[in-house]
């Protein structure tokens, strides 16, 4: 008797819990999709949608930079090298300022050991290419003079965040996209 | 059919060898319609699968190719068409190259006898109903030959139990569908439904309890003949790789996958001219029907929809159920839809002894198991409305929203772009 | 029970004064490597000890000692203490017995062991590597490891493009497109 | 079918699952030897993700190896990072600011639920149903927007640092946090009703693959598979660390409710019990969220004491362990990685005895086996 009972228990357990999991997935029919669907039905570029502290692709201001080298000691990897010379004065020359992003993980430790700010994390992150060399930037187009630590209040301008890696890896951004936004569909330039 | 070639044949006052050919060209043609027809079907439910279980899955699916995506599914034929059609090394070469031939037959064939409306039918056989049986159990071989041709193991055990599958839930599927026949008096799919109504009580499904069992039996094992979730063991993907089609590619696997989805039209087709009263519209005799064009597009119209309804609940259960084990598979057949539809046959044969037709009885049945259908049916929309009032959605009758769009995050962010990047001492808020 | 009445115990039952030390969850005895099993079956069963569970199972190269430190995590659910069982290898030959009939847990561990540090396991069932490829040369976890320069053909470090010097003046850029575009 | 071999006079065909297959998470392999469905033997290799972990942390600093910590396990880095960082600490004698300890708390919580959403989804998706897998990353996508927002990345976080964490929360980003729980909570019925009472997932993991309590400790499972197993024990109860003594929650444990205890369908609904708790969780640190500093003073260059230790935190997969030996220096002279996943590898081979190769899947999904965790 009760393995009949179990039998008919069986059909009605399969029965209501299958029925109660079509319910489910019928009323997401009827409900919004949550997709957002990158790259070009954004309301605006991808990259504004990402909060502050989205720890892109890293980029360097030279105009600020030291050359003191504190972000390529610390970081893990290895994989940023800052060297500086002397010009023929005999001052010191800031010469080489080079991130390999290829190697890059984003841990954002070179960023905290700025004293200046000079190296920061854009929200870039689509530096496809076809070669992964491609992807070691010299931020360095000459020697230079490093900058001076600034007094408190008289930093100098900063670059709007994105333009310096922009410039940097031309070919490896996609060219302003469609933005279901409209207008400002240029995604991460100076706005 | 062959009504049609006498009628040519005399009006054109053709020789018996041209009547021959005559036949013979017309018989050609109806096949290739048939067989476009049941491909452009197949095609088109791929994109209903595509956008089904994308909107399922909170998902947009496919949107790009054509309005709302509907070309989606010729490029993905083209694409098919294009790529290579690899044949491993160590494959058992014919068996390879033939096992997807088997299977489209096997479906498309049975497309002859869907009676899509009063008068559109290829092919009225008097043994309608036996020769879908026998015609859609060719898929096994093809699928075996499938298994065992490609000389891989995965490939070896998804054609095993296919075939396991497919004859064990031949019992089942027949049994039911002979309940129905036992009703009807006939094998032949036109006078299945023309024996119901327009109205649902007059349906074989709600007139008596028995049919309206034997409909969820058939249905079910439909689905498993068909390969599909939550019987879609030959193919599992998460246990045999692809099962049986591992190691096909390009249109030779495009052959097993439209086989599939035209099966899937094919067995709510089936259920609904069986089970749900066909192309007959409630309210129109078929005597009415048959002088009208418009009443024949409209019966037309009211089959596909019946048939389309039974895609999108075999689409859904693919989205929502997960797969049976091997040995649950055979005990669910076995232990419980083989001795239910037999049930269902003896009791829908008692019926039609015990129960005189026409009577105050069996309408005042078919009444209530309308009744008792809309209770169900009123659950169920009661269990899917409490869903969204409990995760808070909303509801959105946009069937084909096209996503989410997200605000940004804070548009000042450039303002504040140097504090955030300043090197912070221990303590200092961020 | 408290790390030090352990190490007591453990000693009672063993018959020997044991080098102990730590504090808290991280006490440790050390064993002579020849009793090293019986020590282990002396913790799993002991009564009281009741270690039945082997957290982990590692070691420590210390090629200025000459020696490798073997280091058994131990834990009891029953009594809620844990301890360190350790023991010192010879670097040269170092060997030492399986664990795997007190604690099936010990039989992977001992595997990665063997192939990280080159200990030999006596009477492991199924000595075979984990982790690595089977001809995988020397045993990486060692201070003195170098890794080979090549496996199979296959070299084992990827191009460093910053280990090239600065490319002199001018834009450098690297896109994909060549020429590069002007920024 | 060159390779079926006859074994004492019994027919054997041995199929190689992976390292490519559709269930086989992450890069790994299983030789299995079987008599048509049924397994006879199946055996796991591992090491395809093997990056050498251990060995890289003897040089790096100690802050440098931080980041590597989130790629242990890429689906539990906070619960890795708060593991090194407690074994430094203890080795440092420092004591974290209890607001960073919260804040740990808080993301280990929603790192914790987002693992189980993976695992979870793992499991329904290896027995079939793909959708549940669709929206448990829907829900996962949310706590991945949670993270980024405060730590910067989704995956990787790198949120944690000696002494403390890298970023405070605002308020904003509190209540964003608390929003998620509530709606959470809500959606983890429909994901009942949809798949954890659905009958064919019932039968598919009652009763399959149990895992009594004494061979799980044997073993050395942790976390939700040795509870599944009905062995009560829980770090965060039972060996209290970082904010949790003050915080009520309740450990679940297996009790065999449709097959016996520790089945595979007694380690799904553990994780989707702890999904509950740790929202419980999530919410009460946030209420007990203290003010006040969140890194503690810690020098520049560090140097640690020579010395050991054995740090261990409940992870997503239970206790992950760091023993860390410090011979003076800036570099760690030695850290070894304890993982759930390695634990929980090595007992596939004596539970899949005699399964059919349907249930060995489910077996692997519902232990919840991360092979990078495995490999390190």
């Amino acid at each position: 008797m009760s393995a009949a009972r179990e039998y008919f228990a069986a059909i009605r357990r399969a029965v209501f819990s299958l029925a109660d999991g079509l319910s489910v997935t019928v009323s997401y029919l009827l409900r919004r999709p949550v997709t957002i669907q990158y790259p070009d039905r954004t309301a605006q570029p991808v990259q504004r949608l990402l909060p502050e502290r989205s720890r892109g692709l890293l980029e360097v201001d030279v105009e600020r930079c030291t050359a003191c080298g504190l972000c390529a000691k610390t970081c893990p990897i290895d994989c940023i090298v800052v060297e500086t010379g002397k010009d023929a004065a005999g001052a010191r020359l800031h010469t080489r300022m080079d991130v390999d992003l290829g190697r890059c993980m984003f841990c954002g430790l070179c960023v905290e050991a700025c004293p200046t700010g000079a190296i920061r994390h854009s929200r870039e992150f689509e530096g496809g290419m076809a070669r992964v060399e491609n992807l070691l930037v010299r931020f360095l187009d000459a020697p230079r003079p490093p900058a001076k630590p600034p007094k408190k209040g008289e930093e100098p301008p900063e670059k709007p965040a994105g333009s310096i890696i922009r410039s940097r890896l031309p070919g490896a951004f996609a060219p302003a996209r469609r933005c279901a936004g409209g207008p400002d569909a240029k995604p991460g330039g100076a706005a | 059919m062959r009504a049609l070639a006498e009628y040519l044949a005399a009006s054109w006052q053709l020789s018996p060898l041209g009547r021959e050919l005559l036949s013979a060209g017309l018989i050609l043609l109806t096949a290739i319609v048939v067989f476009a027809v049941a491909l452009l079907i197949a095609a088109l439910l791929t994109w209903l699968e595509r956008r089904v279980a994308g909107r399922v899955q909170s998902r947009v699916g496919p949107n790009r190719v054509g309005p709302l995506g509907l070309l989606q599914w010729l490029a993905d034929g083209l694409k098919m068409i294009l790529k290579e059609d690899v044949v491993p090394a160590a494959a058992d070469r014919p068996l390879f190259l033939l096992a997807p031939y088997p299977v489209m037959i096997g479906v498309f064939a049975a497309f002859a006898t869907v009676p899509f409306s009063q008068l559109l039918i290829a092919a009225d056989l008097d043994v309608g109903v036996l020769y879908l049986i026998a015609v859609t159990s060719l898929v096994v071989v093809g699928i075996l030959m499938a298994g065992w041709g490609s000389n891989n193991k995965w490939s070896l055990l998804g054609g095993i139990r296919s075939a396991a599958q497919i004859v064990a839930y031949e019992v089942p599927a027949a049994l039911a569908l002979l309940s129905v026949v036992v009703m009807a008096g006939t094998l032949s799919l036109q006078s299945i439904v023309a024996a119901q109504g327009g109205w649902p009580w007059e349906w074989y499904l709600l007139r008596t309890p028995f049919g309206f069992v034997a409909f969820f039996i058939y249905f079910t094992a439909a689905v498993a003949e068909g390969n599909r979730t939550p019987f879609d063991l030959p193919e599992a993907e998460s246990e045999l790789v692809a099962g049986y089609n591992t190691e096909y590619s390009g249109i030779r696997f495009g052959g097993f996958f439209l086989g599939e989805f035209a099966n899937i039209y094919l067995m709510s087709a089936i259920a609904s001219a069986l089970f749900f009263g066909g192309w007959q519209i409630p309210g129109v005799t078929p005597a009415e029907q048959v002088g009208s064009v418009w009443w024949q597009a409209l019966g037309f119209l009211v089959f596909v929809a019946k048939a389309g309804v039974g895609c999108l609940v075999v689409i859904l259960l693919r989205w929502t159920f997960p797969r049976l084990r091997v040995d649950q598979l055979t005990a669910l057949c076995y232990r419980y839809l083989a001795p239910g539809a037999f049930l269902c046959l003896v009791g829908n044969a008692l019926w039609i002894v015990l129960v005189p037709a026409g009577s105050l009885f069996e309408r005042m049945v078919g009444y209530g198991m309308t009744a008792v259908a809309a209770a169900l049916g009123l659950w169920f929309v009661l269990r899917m409305r409490r869903h969204m009032v409990s995760t808070g959605d909303r509801l959105d009758l946009d069937l084909f929203a096209r996503g989410h769009t997200r605000a940004a995050f804070d548009p000042a962010w450039q303002a504040r772009a140097y504090g955030r990047f300043r090197r912070r001492r221990p303590g200092e808020a961020s | 029970m408290n790390p030090t009445e352990i190490q007591e115990r453990l000693g009672q039952r063993l018959g020997a004064s044991l080098e102990c030390g730590g504090a808290g969850a991280d006490a440790f005895v050390i064993v002579p490597a020849e009793r090293w099993l019986e020590a282990a079956r002396a913790l799993r069963e002991g009564e009281g000890l009741d270690f039945d569970y082997l957290r982990s199972l590692t070691a420590v190269d210390r090629p200025a000692e000459g020696k490798i430190d073997v280091a058994a995590h131990l834990f009891s659910y029953k009594r809620r203490h844990a301890l360190t069982l350790k023991t010192r290898l010879d670097r040269a030959a170092p060997r030492i017995a399986s664990l795997g009939a007190v604690w099936p847990a010990a039989h992977w561990h001992e595997r990665e062991l063997w192939e990280m540090f080159g200990v030999a396991i006596e009477n492991h069932p199924d000595l075979r590597h984990l982790l690595l490829p089977e001809d995988w040369p020397g045993h990486p976890l060692r201070k003195d490891y170098a890794m080979p320069e090549r496996y199979q053909g296959i070299p084992t470090r990827r191009p460093a493009p910053l280990a090239e010097p600065a490319a002199g003046t001018g834009p450098t850029n690297t896109g994909p497109k060549n020429p590069p575009e002007a920024p | 079918m060159s390779e079926i071999v006859e074994t004492a006079g019994r027919e054997e065909l041995i199929l190689n699952m992976g390292p490519h297959h559709p269930s086989t998470h992450g890069v790994l392999r299983f030789v299995l030897h079987t008599d048509g469905e049924i397994m006879r033997l199946a055996r796991p290799d591992i090491g395809y993700l093997h990056r050498g972990l251990e060995k890289l942390a003897e040089g790096q600093s100690y802050p440098g190896y931080l980041p590597f910590c989130d790629r242990v396990n890429y689906l539990e880095g906070i619960f890795c990072e708060q593991a090194y960082a407690m074994a430094v600490e203890r080795l440092l004698k420092i004591e974290v600011p209890p607001r960073a300890e919260a804040l740990r708390t808080i993301t280990a919580e929603l790192n914790r639920i987002a693992n189980h959403h993976i695992c979870l989804g793992c499991i329904s998706m290896d027995i079939g149903a793909y959708t549940p897998f669709v929206y448990l990353l829907r829900e996962r996508e949310r706590i991945n927007d949670l993270m980024e927002a405060l730590c910067g990345n989704r995956l990787t976080y790198h949120y944690l640092r000696l002494g403390g964490v890298a970023h405070d929360a605002d308020d904003a980003w509190l209540k964003n946090a608390l929003a998620f729980v509530d709606k959470f909570e809500r959606v983890i019925p429909e994901f009942e009703s949809l798949i954890g009472k659905n009958e064919i997932l019932v039968r598919r993991l009652a009763g399959v693959a149990s895992i009594c309590g004494a061979d799980a400790v044997a073993y050395g499972l942790v976390g939700p598979n040795l509870r599944a197993s009905g062995v009560d024990w829980d770090l965060r109860r039972d060996a209290p660390y970082s904010f949790y003594p003050r915080l009520s929650f309740e450990v679940p444990v297996g009790k065999g409710e449709r097959g016996t205890v520790g089945d595979c369908y007694d380690r799904f609904l553990v994780r989707v019990e702890e999904m509950r708790q740790s929202c419980r969780l999530v919410r009460q640190a946030i209420e007990k969220l203290p003010a006040g500093d969140i890194r503690a003073k810690v020098p520049r260059v560090l140097k640690i004491p020579a010395g050991e230790t054995y740090a261990c935190v409940e992870g997503a997969r239970g206790e992950l362990g760091v023993y860390l030996v410090s011979d003076g220096s800036d570099k760690p002279y030695r850290l070894k990685w304890r993982t759930g996943s390695f634990a929980a590898m090595s007992i596939i081979e004596t539970v899949s005895r005699g399964l059919m190769i349907a249930d060995l899947v489910a077996l692997i999904a519902s232990l919840d086996v991360i092979a990078p965790e495995t490999d390190r």
